[in-house]
């Protein structure tokens, strides 16, 4: 039973309890956006029509592009003028419309009655200012609060959003916080004047999961607290279906889906919600146990990586513990996923086992051999067998050579004769999923999902036994990531690759790996097959992680489910 | 404030250690260089045998071993002696020393005046952006910035000197006025405004398109997104959040000029006959009189290093970032 | 004549500031500007070079032309109040002059004995005639020292060359460095009533611009040697406030020439340094370079210097004959119309020096005479040409009033010493010549003389060791105000006793 | 594709457009420098001080009767020259030694850029002055001595690129697929860090132009190349007389640096799409 079902969005009891509500809080009529000539399109949202209502959450989904921010932007006046700029439409606030606004009344609603949190809480906040000052200056713009009262304001607000020793934190620059601190000090700063609505664009998405949680929690329990209206916007439909009452989908630019959340989660109607919903990993389906044959092809054994940061004549130089005592198998045909949270080492073991990294003890073992004894020569031969995937497909392809010359660089590196190497480059292209044509254009001709399929031809072309893929979907959309993950294990099946698959992301892990290994600051807490691992997990960590994923209640409807890779 | 003394010794010992790679360079360069001062010397008075040239010689120890020779020069530069000035017969840190206040007048001035104008410029061209006032500042800023600070100066005083005869063409004051007290500071004064218009020209040109670039490139920053949605007024956003930190870069530009300022001040003393260093430079040049230019080299490489040392700590005061990364 | 009246300062510009005002070490121009009115000579000269009564009231030469008496005057004291006398002289001459000052030891070399017959007379013997000697008693040639002061000291490190202590009109009363120098009046000179200025103030301007505008303004009322451009001069010259005057330079008479390196071909060969002189107008040098300051030469010597003859070989612009010349030595054009190339390396005094450089270069291209201008710097300069590495040169040598001093240096064969400055550094050798300048410099009677140096003239204008290129004259200005001052042939070097103010 | 893109955005930047258009005439000019003016330029082709439009000379005489268009003409040559192969020796020591500091990083790097913050230290221009003034002017020693002084921020521009790009994905990847550190520095990075490296090598241009031309104005120019700065410098003395002689110099000058920087920026805007964008 989804809870979904049985409950109401709070926005229908409003509606039906409270008649004086008929004008909704935020009213958005046929908004369109013009961008300048040369962009991709020629409006980035188009004709565009919701509401909020006071105590009510609005998630806004769709893909990257879709428009999402460039609504928001509207809303508060962000517009990057002069070049971007509203071409028709209105934004009615309590039924005001806020474009034909003189500038000096649409500031006062600006951080007085609409506020906002970005995505990117590292950059969000002025570096040279203390974060208590900056709250401050809200609360100096839009009330007439003396200077004391307004810090007293400033630590209770700090104290409001779950920070520990608010009185001194407001004194401390941002560079000084945690993401997570961070994103609490903007929404103490957006909650500074008590606003009617909070706009929220993908607040969670640059933190870790269990921060993320707790974010989220925040979050809610404050809208709910003070009935406000927001407008929560998120690619994840997991987040979606944690918080919304209400969904409005975006694609390209206009409004393809729009009701209850019960209803979008759960009875999509659209084509593209449909195909959102069916990409989304679907958590705990793990598959079965890999039956492990064989010698081990890679064993790691106690590796230990310690890297030193600054330093100088005068100074000690910090050190990070970003691999400690870290040991792991991996048999041919087997995937074994490395998962946790941003800095707990992972890509460090990841690129030890490519040899990009030197570590500092402990063997790292192919086929018996130990490679981490082996100097500069007597490596070459193995990193045939060894190679990795990247994460970014952006930053993975030398903008400068063309496709065919990526993918056969590496062969003819190791002698191979260039012709030969570019006509197998072209049949590996054709393996991934890309036309002929492919080999003679440059990587900024491609899309993200493409650029990727071209780096894993790359490492296909040097015919490894050894696939590290090092987050290789994380900066794809969901849609996009569901093809690539699927082609990963397509090649891994049918040319039974060992596979690193290194992520933060438990679905996505728990969709693709045979085993996992759990890390944290620097170590590996825990390691099983997937299945021990999700349904038993041993560890503490381990255990919150799971917890904090979210969606977890929310059951993709069957008919949009598939069946998961490898599971039989 | 640990952090913050370790960060000047550390700097300090840098400096030291860039000193004495100058010093010693300096005097290579001097042996490098051609002719024997005792020639020089015994050419000027007109006549010249043998034992005149010798008994220079041995009075200047050019007769000596040339590692002696180093070990000298580099023991009475650490007890603050640059050398002797053969042709002018004097310590080099004399002729320094009176030199030296007229071009920190001059410099300070000026790099004071390019600042102040540069940055309010640049703040003025990027908040109007795309106007006509942009367009304005941005084409002048450019033609500073390509102009020959020593044209300029000579189209300035061809101009106000001795078309319009407004200001006085050259010199520090009115010789042989006898101004005192105020009358003379402002004597002084009238005689600054050529020579310190000029060099500050093309500093406030590139300080003008500096602080642009900068303020347009932090005005698209999150943060200033950030200060936007909290519906501050655009002054205020400007001054406390863009501004400052579009400050930063110009700093260190500012920083490592301001110290680069004395070498352009060669031109603008030779050009407006300003009785600074750099005029003292180009009587050296004349003359060759290596050992006062590698003089005023030291004494200018010290002035930029202090520069450095300087802009490193006002650095750390605008960038609270800075004492814990560094 | 207007009657003197005394009072009043003189300012003038010293430029550049000297090392030291201690004349008996230094000579710079600076030097002999300022400190000829604190040391004196035993003589100074008239314009035609005549000898003059200095501290010396009179002298005799004997008719062997071997010894020479020079009477003292009384009562002359030193700056310090000590008195002067003959053995000041003795002790200037024989000691003190011989151990410092190169061009007096050229000279008091030549006696065999100095001798103070009493009190206020000395005598020179010579160990053979020498008659230019009479013309080495100028202040800067042998200015007299006290010996209670230098006697057994270290000259050079003497504390009192700070202070220097002389017999002239003035006494040395502020040097503030870099700014001034301020002379007053020594009221304890030996001549009455003299001298009629209350003091002397020389301003250190450094800059040539702010030099003519002091002058223009009226802050100064004399400049001399080359505190003034020559480009300044044409502007300055129709002041109405000051005069100009090119005397009072007759006793240093400089001259400027080509030097030309003997040792390298084909400079080696007398008709390409012919060629060269036909190639070069003079005239323009002297108009547009120098702004009319000076006088063609016709030969090796001044003008204005004694034995002078203008009846040599002369040569007229004339690139035709300069052409023919080559010619005739087999250097053909080639396909640039290059003949040959040389290099020339402009005497790095200033502006005026490189702008002969870049006309030199010019006018020999037009006859096929390719020319590299190499820079160098003083000290480079005086090296390279002291040590024959170089192919030509531009340079100038004061000529001293007579050829003996300041002529026959320059071409007699004994003087080819490598590693000094202003001796043959061409490499010339002509043994007629050194015969005739020989004989010239022993030769008591001016007829003979005259003959002797007349021949040697003729020779060396048809040998033509160097191009001479200007008879050099230096610019003075003067306020019209200031009276009798640069009356002599050492000009504004002389102790200006009896200049006075008008008011 | 590349090249077109190129074009579109260079040509968008009007006043990249016009410097091209100038430094275009100015290299013409430069290069046919003897087709318009025959001869040399020391040549005394009039009269002294003869004003501008005179009967021989356009521009006016110098103080020997030197035609000023001529030298302006003729020191072009000098101007670009100097300005080209300083740069590019700049260029040579500059990337080469950020190239090795910004790839090997550590002992290496930190041993270069001590090296190269010693030639920081040391004020520009004066090093310039003594350099040339000790080892005599001449076309050598100043291009030598500006490409001293100028390489020091190329060596820490093309450091901090490959600082940068070391840690990009596409070069690990080359590594991880077996590829020489010759080949890495060669064919991957550096084609990837030439942009910023050519827009400042292009504003180098410019400062080396008026580099030079300051050095001649002391009078530290090669005695036998007419030069812009050369021409300003000798004219100094008589610009009471002769205004003609110093500003027509100063006015080629002024025209080529702006060019450079016009194009430089237009360059800048092509190149790196980023900054261009902030600008607005
Ligand atoms: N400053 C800008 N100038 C021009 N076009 C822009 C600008 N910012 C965004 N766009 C374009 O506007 C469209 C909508 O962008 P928007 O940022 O709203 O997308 P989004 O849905 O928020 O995506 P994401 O999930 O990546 O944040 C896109 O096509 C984008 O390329
Ligand atoms: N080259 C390096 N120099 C210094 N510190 C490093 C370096 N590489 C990684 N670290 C540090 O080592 C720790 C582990 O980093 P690592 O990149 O392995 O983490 P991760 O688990 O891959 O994180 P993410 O999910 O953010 O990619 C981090 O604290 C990181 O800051
Ligand atoms: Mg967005
Ligand atoms: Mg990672």
């Amino acid at each position: 039973m989804n809870r979904f079902d049985v409950m109401r969005t709070p926005v229908e009891t409003a509606a039906m309890t409270t008649p004086l509500l008929d004008v909704p809080l935020l009213d958005v009529r046929g908004l369109s956006i013009a961008l300048p000539p040369g962009a991709d399109r020629p409006l980035a949202v188009d004709n565009l029509t919701f509401t909020l209502n006071p105590d009510e959450i609005l998630c806004v989904v769709g893909e990257s592009g879709s428009g999402k921010s460039m609504t928001a932007h509207a809303m508060m006046g962000l517009l990057p003028a002069p070049h971007v700029r509203v071409a028709g439409g209105s934004l009615l606030f309590k039924g005001k419309d806020v474009l034909a606004m003189p500038e000096a009344e649409q500031r006062s609603l600006r951080g007085g009655r609409i506020a906002m949190v970005f995505q990117e809480p590292m950059t969000a906040l002025n570096p040279l200012m203390r974060v208590g000052r900056q709250i401050g200056e809200s609360l100096r713009e839009h009330t007439d609060l003396p200077a004391p009262a307004r810090r007293a304001r400033v630590v209770e607000l700090l104290a409001q959003v779950g920070l520990p020793n608010p009185a001194e934190l407001a004194e401390a620059y941002p560079f000084r916080l945690s993401g997570g601190q961070r994103q609490r000090v903007m929404i103490a700063m957006a909650l500074a004047c008590q606003p009617d609505i909070l706009i929220a664009d993908e607040p969670t998405t640059a933190l870790d999961v269990t921060t993320q949680k707790q974010i989220l929690d925040l979050i809610r329990s404050i809208q709910a607290e003070r009935h406000m209206g927001m407008m929560f916007i998120t690619h994840d439909f997991g987040v979606v279906a944690e918080i919304a009452h209400r969904v409005a989908v975006m694609r390209h630019g206009k409004l393809v889906e729009y009701g209850a959340a019960s209803d979008v989660l759960n009875r999509p109607q659209h084509p593209y919600t449909r195909q959102l919903i069916a990409s989304v990993p679907h958590y705990i389906e793990h598959r079965d146990d890999h039956a492990k044959a064989g010698a081990p092809l890679l064993v790691a054994d106690k590796v230990r990586k310690v890297f030193h940061v600054g330093g100088g004549l005068f100074k000690k130089s910090k050190q990070v513990v970003a691999g400690d005592d870290l040991s792991l198998t991996i048999h041919p045909g087997e995937t074994v996923g490395l998962v946790g949270e941003s800095g707990s080492g992972k890509s460090t073991l990841g690129r030890s086992i490519v040899g990009l990294i030197k570590p500092d003890s402990g063997r790292i073992l192919f086929e018996g051999t130990d490679l981490l004894a082996l100097d500069r020569k007597g490596f070459r031969p193995y990193r045939r067998a060894v190679q990795m995937v990247f994460q970014d497909p952006y930053a993975s392809l030398n903008p400068r050579h063309r496709v065919g010359d990526i993918v056969a660089q590496g062969p003819v590196a190791f002698g191979e004769d260039r012709n030969r190497a570019l006509v197998r480059a072209r049949e590996l292209l054709a393996m991934v999923g890309l036309d002929g044509s492919a080999a003679d254009r440059f990587p900024h001709e491609f899309s993200g999902g493409q650029r990727q399929r071209i780096g894993i031809a790359r490492a296909l072309a040097m015919e490894p036994k050894l696939l590290v893929a090092d987050e290789p979907v994380s900066a794809l959309d969901v849609s996009v990531q569901g093809q690539v993950l699927e082609l990963l294990d397509d090649i891994r099946r049918r040319l039974n690759l060992a596979m690193l698959f290194i992520t933060h992301d438990l679905r996505v892990a728990a969709q693709v790996c045979d085993t996992i290994a759990v890390m944290r600051r620097g170590r590996i807490v825990e390691m099983g097959t997937a299945r021990e691992v999700f349904t038993h997990p041993r560890d503490a960590y381990t255990r919150s992680l799971l917890d904090a994923i979210p969606g977890k209640s929310w059951h993709i409807p069957d008919d949009l489910q598939k069946v998961p890779a490898g599971a039989h | 404030m640990l952090g913050f003394a370790q960060l000047f010794a550390s700097r300090l010992v840098k400096a030291a250690a860039i000193l004495i790679a100058i010093v010693v360079m300096n005097f290579f360069l001097v042996h490098a260089a051609p002719g024997d001062p005792a020639m020089v010397m015994a050419g000027e008075a007109g006549a010249a045998d043998e034992k005149f040239v010798a008994q220079l010689r041995e009075q200047f120890g050019l007769d000596r071993p040339l590692y002696e020779q180093l070990g000298t020069y580099v023991g009475k530069i650490v007890q603050g002696d640059l050398g002797f000035s053969y042709r002018q017969q004097r310590p080099v840190w004399d002729i320094l020393a009176e030199r030296l206040p007229a071009t920190l007048v001059l410099t300070l001035t000026a790099f004071l005046l390019a600042l102040a104008a540069g940055v309010a410029l640049g703040t003025l061209a990027a908040v109007a952006v795309g106007t006509w006032a942009d367009s304005a500042i941005t084409v002048l800023a450019l033609l500073a910035y390509a102009t020959p600070i020593y044209w300029i100066g000579l189209m300035l005083s061809l101009l106000f000197s001795i078309q319009l005869g407004w200001l006085p063409a050259f010199g520090y004051e009115t010789i042989g006025a006898g101004y005192t007290g105020l009358a003379h500071v402002a004597d002084v004064a009238v005689h600054l405004i050529l020579p310190v218009i000029t060099l500050a020209l093309f500093y406030m040109a590139s300080y003008a398109r500096l602080t642009r670039a900068s303020m347009l490139e932090v005005r698209g920053l999150d943060f200033v997104k950030t200060a936007k949605a909290k519906g501050l007024t655009q002054s205020r956003i400007v001054t406390r959040h863009v501004l400052r930190n579009a400050i930063l870069p110009v700093i260190t530009v500012a920083g490592i000029q301001a110290g680069q300022l004395v070498g352009g001040s060669i031109l603008i003393e030779t050009v407006f006959a300003w009785p600074g260093i750099g005029r003292l430079a180009f009587e050296a040049v004349l003359q060759r009189d290596y050992q006062v230019l590698l003089g005023i080299f030291l004494v200018t490489s010290i002035m930029v290093i202090l520069f450095n040392i300087l802009t490193d700590i006002l650095y750390g005061l605008v960038d609270p970032r800075i004492q814990v990364s560094q | 004549q207007e009657t003197p009246v005394r009072g009043g300062v003189l300012n003038s510009i010293v430029q550049p500031e000297p090392p030291t005002l201690m004349l008996g070490l230094n000579q710079q121009g600076p030097t002999q500007t300022v400190a000829g009115k604190i040391y004196q000579g035993l003589l100074t000269y008239d314009r035609k070079l005549t000898p003059m009564p200095s501290l010396a009231e009179s002298w005799t030469v004997s008719p062997d032309g071997l010894t020479y008496t020079f009477k003292l005057y009384q009562n002359v004291k030193w700056h310090d109040g000590k008195p002067f006398s003959a053995a000041d002289v003795v002790f200037s001459t024989s000691k003190f002059l011989m151990e410092v000052h190169p061009r007096a030891r050229a000279v008091f070399s030549r006696c065999e004995s100095i001798k103070a017959l009493d009190d206020h007379t000395v005598e020179f013997k010579l160990k053979e005639p020498f008659p230019a000697f009479i013309q080495a008693f100028e202040v800067s040639s042998a200015p007299i020292v006290p010996a209670h002061i230098y006697e057994g000291s270290d000259y050079r490190a003497n504390p009192a060359n700070t202070t220097p202590i002389g017999t002239g009109p003035f006494k040395l009363k502020e040097w503030v460095k870099g700014s001034h120098i301020q002379l007053v009046r020594n009221e304890d000179y030996y001549k009455k009533d003299l001298p009629y200025l209350d003091g002397i103030t020389f301003r250190v301007i450094p800059d040539a611009a702010s030099r003519s505008l002091a002058l223009e303004s009226g802050q100064v009322q004399q400049t001399q040697y080359s505190d003034l451009e020559p480009f300044e001069v044409p502007r300055m010259k129709t002041l109405p406030n000051v005069t100009l005057t090119t005397e009072g330079y007759e006793f240093v008479a400089p001259m400027a020439w080509l030097e030309i390196n003997h040792r390298v071909k084909p400079l080696d060969d007398k008709r390409f340094r012919k060629a060269i002189a036909y190639a070069i107008d003079r005239k323009f040098i002297r108009d547009k370079i120098w702004f009319g300051l000076g006088r063609v030469p016709t030969g090796p010597v001044n003008s204005v210097v004694k034995f002078y003859d203008p009846k040599v070989t002369t040569y007229e612009p004339s690139p035709d004959k300069a052409k023919a010349l080559l010619d005739e030595m087999g250097l053909k054009p080639d396909a640039k119309g290059v003949r040959a190339t040389v290099k020339l390396m402009p005497m790095p005094y200033g502006e005026t020096w490189t702008r002969l450089g870049e006309y030199l270069k010019q006018a020999l291209g037009k006859v096929g005479v390719a020319v590299v201008l190499e820079s160098t710097d003083a000290a480079g300069w005086a090296q390279r040409v002291a040590n024959w590495d170089y192919e030509i040169t531009t340079n100038f040598l004061y000529q001293y009033g007579d050829p003996a001093l300041g002529v026959a240096r320059t071409y007699i064969s004994s003087n080819i010493r490598k590693g000094v400055l202003f001796t043959n550094t061409m490499g010339y050798s002509n043994p007629k010549v050194d015969e005739l300048f020989d004989q010239a410099s022993r030769e008591n009677d001016p007829a003979k003389r005259q003959e002797q140096y007349s021949e040697v003239q003729r020779i060396l204008s048809d040998d033509l060791p160097v191009v001479w290129l200007l008879e050099m004259e230096f610019p003075t200005f003067l306020d019209k105000r200031v009276k009798n001052a640069n009356t002599t042939a050492i000009g504004v070097n002389d102790t200006y006793e009896s200049v006075w103010l008008a008011k | 594709m590349i090249k077109s893109d190129f074009w579109r955005a260079f040509v968008r930047n009007k006043g990249a457009v016009l410097g091209l258009v100038i430094l275009v005439a100015i290299v013409v000019l430069a290069v046919f420098a003897s087709v318009f003016f025959p001869g040399d330029p020391w040549e005394m082709a009039t009269a002294p001080f003869q004003p501008p439009l005179s009967e021989d000379a356009l521009l006016g005489s110098d103080m020997l009767g030197r035609d000023i268009a001529s030298g302006i003409a003729h020191g072009a040559r000098v101007s670009l020259l100097i300005g080209l192969t300083s740069t590019a020796a700049a260029l040579a020591i500059g990337v080469t030694l950020g190239a090795l500091a910004g790839f090997h990083g550590g002992k290496v790097d930190d041993a270069i850029m001590r090296f190269t913050e010693l030639f920081q230290t040391i004020p520009n221009f004066v090093l310039a002055v003594v350099l040339v003034a000790i080892f005599t002017p001449s076309l050598t020693t100043i291009v030598a001595a500006i490409a001293i002084v100028s390489w020091p921020p190329l060596a820490r521009l093309a450091r901090a690129e490959f600082l940068s790009l070391r840690t990009r994905e596409f070069v690990q990847a080359a590594i991880t697929t077996g590829q020489s550190n010759s080949t890495i520095i060669l064919r991957q990075i550096l084609p990837n860090s030439l942009s910023p490296i050519i827009v400042s090598a292009s504003l180098m241009v410019a400062t080396a132009i008026l580099l030079e031309s300051s050095l001649s104005f002391l009078g530290l120019g090669d005695p036998n190349a007419m030069s812009w700065g050369y021409m300003i410098g000798a004219a100094r003395t008589v610009i009471r007389q002769a205004w003609w002689m110093s500003v027509f110099p100063g006015l080629a000058i002024v025209l080529t640096v702006l060019a450079l920087n016009l194009v430089g920026e237009g360059l800048n805007d092509a190149l790196n799409p980023k900054l261009a964008r902030s600008r607005g």
